[in-house]
């Protein structure tokens, strides 16, 4: 099916006139530029010149634009890729497991490096941050197939089999064939759901809220959802009552309900396993969001590294539709019209902003927004659009159907109802832990078997690294808030190496629209290899918080205001780390400065020693 | 004052504005020099260099996109948001390579003059970035140096909304993300001189360079010797 | 019998990219070998490439902080000779001298240090400005 | 500065290109004023080349691009209280650091030292050989700006800096009393 992407031919070639097919499957929406890229992807592993032309031409972009969107995106690429591209996860809690094995047993089977492709384009490798299977690491993808508990022998096995030829879905669910979209998804990727709770992971009836929701005004909907307690639990935390009132009250003849599946933050997988096991749930949540906003239209985004639970949430959204829970006069209520469409990422954890996710919808790089106006206000299209999290979705299916002082009862008296945890790491159990706000880490920390935890870093990189003595603090939105990540480390684990992956992560990530958070991430990451190399001076640190100050006050959204989060929580919670590591200089002349290894280079091409800073030049 | 317009401070002069105005729209007709590098006369609000950023009731907020509202306080000229704002300005001078005594621009250059006047004299702590992109002298009249591209979008804003032709786009995420042009290379692009995207002052830098007038301006004659930047602004105060 | 000895004479003035001179004395005193060395490598002749051409004679200027006019002067020739222009206006030409003696009173003329300074390494400004080899 | 000896002034100019000494004699007339409240240590204008005596201010003019320059600098750090970067070179390394960033080279000093004695066009070397000598200090990987290699208290910009702003930083500094340079008084070229 691929054709040589190298080869380009002249305008009527057959591959411009399937890119074309392409663009018009899409209606030749620009809005979907998202889409067609990621198809022109698939099709050619790559977004070659020529294929820039035609979907700007088929578009009515420039080239440059589409090149815009086609470079911003992690998953797309302007080179050729392998037919079947590895992504390994290299996201820190992947490393401790023993990443490194497997990379090395991936190079050897398939004979090429991490980050090259194979000169007859069969294979290509390569890194890719947190792809939600931290309680399952080291894991990888393969194309758009997810494999998991990865070991340098399975590793050489997978590369042979597909070498020999075998499909990646066959290799990661032998038997695929035979089983529905949910159960295949259930099979490739365990949900380690360890400790299910009240709400969300224990039983759920199947008309869960919207039966009872329709049965109020949009209004009373809105005051349960508020009376509720319910906040946003992507790690905002605002209010959800009061998005949806502002959603509501907004004037528009067009509103939309999104739901945030994105799910980038690492060391969260805590929606993976709702959109597999409860994805009729969030739907319904996301109906009755619609009801209470008077929405018609509503959209999934979906991470791209997730694109496995495609087929699965497809059919969930069609099983609606017949069961007459989705589409045109739900639940027979003439007038009230609502379906789903699913929008799927390609690699780009900044899309979990709320503006960014919606410029990534309109077919834009997926840069935030500027705000105001902010989305409820006016977002997709210049619409009033409603952005929550999976699991908000969830939760407030199930106020409706239980009621909101059921779901009030539970919890602190500022952060109600349960919340779900995805721990991983050194622990003895990772996976998802339903359980109420309000408990200590030390308790979630016996809970999981991971007493012994010198550092949690609590909601994922943009979170805090806490230590030992701060044990007794307590999970709520007062106290450690987290959109769900809980990452144990263990004694033996080096902390700047940690705050050296998280800020490379934040460097990778950044967007690159604010001058603070596109540079300014570059320098505290350089600055931290400084002190893993031994070289920084005292007053290092001071820059360090300097700098972090500068960038958390003048950045444009949430990526860079809490970018310096790893290196200020380590700072204030680890400060032995920083200053065991700095070499003071009584004569002021720089510990920082190096001068054997900058003279490394001369002395190579030289072939001789220093006269000066060699001691035992004679 | 019309019947909708309203007031607010700016370090406690009070600014008149109308309703939908930004809070640098109304300083710059009330004669208020808010620093900006990516904000320009007739385009687009971008709100991307962040050199602009203002408290508005204590928020941190860039200025060139935050709307005023009634009786809002804004503090402008604080030694504080000077020091975010010279850092700001040290970031870009690291990110690109700006060697002021070998460019064409200086003088001219809205970069040199906001580090004068925010007093970038003190030892740097940033490293260098150094980028070494190959130049882009194709075009009969024009070349682009974008190693000394700021990021700010003001060619790409022009040539989108004014020139209507689409020249110039950003490319690439992060710290990768750079300027780029809508073919293989400028020359392939329909830019022109008469170009709003490529007159004189909309590149703040120099990086888009007009061919053969480059050094024509002699040093004491070049726009930012006469006075430091915003003073055009500023002026219309003292009147 | 002396011992072979090495004279070090450092720095060398009258040249950019700071110089200095070693002398190789053989075991009877002889001067064996005398050998120039240019210790501070600049590299203009490779950053130079790939630059714009009317930059090149603002770059040079920086070769020599005492004669940055004679290289400011080498490389405009050498742009006439790429651009084609073998007359120069009366104008350019007489610019060019002003240029000139305006250094050449300024290196002579108004410094009162301790040694009167001729105009460096001008003689060198027709000469690719790389350093000298030392053998 | 204790007025009971006159203040000592040190100067070196490293990967700089001696325009910044020449601007220091650009003070003009007031260098006679100035000759009479310093006394000159170690600097190219008196010829010393080591330190007699610890000195109160040490002038730098250029980045380091050798290991002398580091050696050198790093002797004036522990030599001199207050030390001033004087001009862009040793402000943030100047023209010379153009040889750290160029365009399609993975390895800038070799190029750099083979276009300059192996493959230009002009070259007569007939050793076809980089000169190696143990005199030769070792070439840096980059051009390095004052402050990456030691303390800097003192930037004056400029390439040159002006006389003006030489003397009347200079001066400021010597009576205690240096608090910035007013607005319109520095350039960066």
């Amino acid at each position: 099916m691929d054709v040589d992407p190298s080869s380009e031919r002249n305008d009527s070639d057959e591959p411009t006139l399937r890119i074309a097919a392409i663009c018009a499957a899409y209606g030749n929406d620009r809005h979907r530029m998202l889409d067609i890229l990621r198809d022109v992807q698939e099709g050619f592993r790559w977004v070659s010149p020529r294929s820039l032309e035609t979907v700007a031409a088929c578009t009515g972009l420039s080239r440059v634009q589409v090149e815009g969107v086609a470079s911003f995106y992690s998953f797309l690429s302007l080179t050729p890729k392998g037919r079947i591209t590895i992504r390994l996860c290299d996201d820190i809690v992947d490393r401790f497991a023993g990443l490194a094995a497997v990379a090395a047993a991936f190079e050897a089977e398939l004979g090429i490096r991490m980050g090259e492709t194979s000169a007859d384009g069969s294979f290509s490798l390569d890194y890719t941050p947190c792809i939600g299977m931290c309680d399952q690491a080291p894991a990888a993808m393969i194309n758009d197939v997810v494999v998991t508990r990865l070991t340098p022998e399975r590793a050489a096995s997978i590369g042979s089999a597909l070498r020999a030829g075998r499909l990646p879905l066959e290799i990661a669910v032998p038997g695929h064939a035979g089983l529905s979209p949910a159960e295949r998804a259930a099979a490739m990727v365990e949900n380690n759901i360890r400790h299910a709770g009240p709400v969300l992971l224990g039983p759920v009836p199947s008309d869960a809220g919207l039966r009872q929701a329709l049965e109020l005004t949009p209004t009373a909907i809105i005051d349960a959802i508020e009376a509720s307690g319910l906040r946003g639990c992507g790690g905002a935390g605002f209010s959800t009552g009061r998005k949806w009132r502002a959603a509501a009250s907004e004037p528009a003849e067009r509103r939309f309900v999104f739901c945030n599946a994105d799910e980038g933050e690492p060391g969260t997988f805590k929606d993976r396993v709702l959109l597999t096991e409860r994805a009729d749930l969030m739907i319904e949540g996301m109906t009755i969001a619609a009801r209470a906003v008077g929405a018609r239209e509503g959209l999934i985004y979906l991470r791209g590294e997730y694109a496995y639970l495609r087929d699965h949430l497809e059919a969930v959204l069609e099983s609606r539709r017949a069961g007459g829970r989705l589409g045109r006069r739900i639940h027979g209520i003439e007038g009230f019209d609502f379906d789903v469409r699913l929008q799927l990422g390609a690699g780009a954890y900044v899309c979990g902003e709320e503006g960014a996710l919606i410029s990534s919808c309109e077919g834009l790089p997926g840069e935030p927004k500027t705000r105001p106006p902010y989305p409820v206000n006016r977002g997709y299209l210049g619409f009033p659009t409603l952005v929550n999290n999976v699991e908000t979705f969830c939760h407030a299916a199930r106020i409706l159907g239980r009621g909101a002082d059921w779901f009030r009862a539970m919890g602190t008296d500022r952060s109600h109802g349960t919340k779900l945890f995805s721990v991983s790491g050194d622990c003895l159990n990772p996976g998802v832990y339903e359980l109420a706000y309000g408990l200590t880490l030390a308790e979630l920390l016996t809970l999981v078997g991971g007493e012994d935890a010198a550092a949690v870093q609590v909601g994922g990189p943009s979170g805090t690294m806490v230590d030992r003595a701060n044990f007794h603090r307590r999970l709520s939105f007062d106290d450690l808030a987290t959109g769900g990540a809980i990452i144990v480390f263990s004694a033996r684990r080096n902390i700047l190496e940690i705050v050296d992956y998280y800020m490379s992560f934040f460097v990778h990530e950044s967007c690159g629209y604010c001058t603070p958070c596109r540079v300014g991430n570059v320098f505290l990451h350089k600055a931290i290899g400084k002190f893993r190399a031994g070289l920084a001076n005292p007053e290092d640190i001071d820059y360090l918080r300097d700098l972090s100050q500068t960038i958390i006050e003048t950045s444009r959204c949430g990526l860079g205001m809490t970018s310096p989060n790893p290196i200020l929580t380590t700072l204030q919670n680890f400060p032995l780390v920083y200053s065991a590591l700095v070499k003071s200089s009584p004569d002021r002349v720089r510990a920082s400065f190096d001068v054997q290894s900058a003279i490394e280079g001369a002395r190579r091409i030289a072939r001789r020693r220093s006269t000066i800073f060699d001691e035992d030049y004679t | 004052m019309s019947g909708t317009g309203f007031s607010f401070t700016i370090d406690g002069v009070a600014v008149a504005a109308e309703p939908g105005q930004t809070i640098m729209e109304a300083a710059d007709a009330a004669g208020l020099y808010i620093p900006r590098l990516c904000d320009h006369e007739g385009l687009r609000h971008q709100g991307g260099c962040r050199v602009c950023t203002v408290k508005a009731g204590g928020r941190s907020v860039s200025a060139c996109t935050q709307p005023a509202a009634p009786d809002l306080v804004v503090e402008n000229e604080t030694p504080h948001l000077n020091k975010l704002r010279r850092d700001l300005v040290e970031m870009l001078f690291h990110e690109g390579n700006h060697l002021c005594p070998i460019c064409e621009a200086s003088g001219n250059c809205e970069l040199q003059a906001m580090a004068y006047r925010l007093d970038m004299t003190a030892p740097t702590r940033f490293p260098y970035l150094q980028p070494s992109r190959t130049l882009d002298a194709s075009h009969p009249d024009i070349a682009l140096d974008t190693n000394r591209c700021i990021s700010c979008g003001r060619c790409i804003r022009a040539s989108q909304d004014v020139d209507r032709k689409g020249v110039f786009g950003y490319v690439g995420r992060g710290i990768h993300r750079r300027v780029a042009v809508n073919a293989d290379d400028l020359a392939s692009t329909d830019a022109s001189i008469e170009d709003a995207a490529i007159a004189a002052g909309t590149c703040p830098v120099g990086c888009i360079i007009r061919k053969r007038h480059g050094f024509a301006t002699p040093i004491g004659e070049r726009i930012f010797d006469k006075g430091p930047i915003g003073h055009d602004i500023e002026d219309k105060r003292r009147e | 019998m002396a011992e072979p000895r090495l004279i070090e004479i450092s720095p060398v003035t009258r040249v950019e990219g700071h110089g200095k001179v070693t002398i190789h004395l053989d075991a009877q005193n002889r001067v064996e070998e005398a050998r120039l060395h240019i210790v501070e490598f600049r590299g203009f002749e490779r950053f130079i490439r790939g630059r714009l051409l009317w930059e090149v004679p603002v770059i040079v200027q920086r070769l020599c902080g005492i004669c940055p006019v004679s290289h400011h002067l080498a490389a405009a020739k050498a742009m006439d000779m790429i651009c084609g222009v073998d007359v120069l206006p009366p104008t350019a030409e007489k610019m060019r001298r002003l240029m000139h003696y305006g250094q050449v009173m300024q290196s002579h003329g108004c410094t009162s240090s301790t040694s009167p300074r001729r105009t460096c390494c001008s003689a060198s400004a027709r000469r690719p400005s790389s350093a000298t080899s030392s053998r | 500065m204790n007025e009971t000896r006159k203040p000592r002034v040190a100067t070196v100019s490293l990967a700089g290109c001696f325009g910044c000494h020449m601007a220091i004699l650009d003070i003009d007339e007031r260098l006679v004023g100035l000759m009479q409240a310093v006394e000159f240590d170690r600097s190219p204008l008196t010829d010393l080349k080591t330190f007699t005596r610890r000195c109160d201010i040490g002038i730098i003019e250029g980045g380091c691009c050798n290991e002398e320059n580091v050696h050198v600098l790093q002797d004036f750090r522990r030599n001199c209280d207050v030390l001033i970067a004087l001009g862009q070179c040793a402000i943030m390394g100047g023209l010379p650091a153009m040889r750290n960033a160029i365009m399609q080279s993975d390895a800038p000093l070799r190029e750099c030292l083979e276009e300059a004695y192996i493959t230009g066009a002009y070259i007569r070397n007939t050793t076809h050989q980089i000169p190696n000598d143990p005199a030769l200090p070792l070439l840096l990987d980059r051009v390095y700006p004052c402050s990456e290699v030691v303390e800097i208290d003192y930037q004056i910009p400029g390439c040159a800096p002006g006389g003006d702003i030489i003397f009347e930083t200079l001066s400021s500094i010597l009576a205690g009393r240096f608090h910035g340079f007013s607005r319109d008084s520095f350039k960066f070229d």
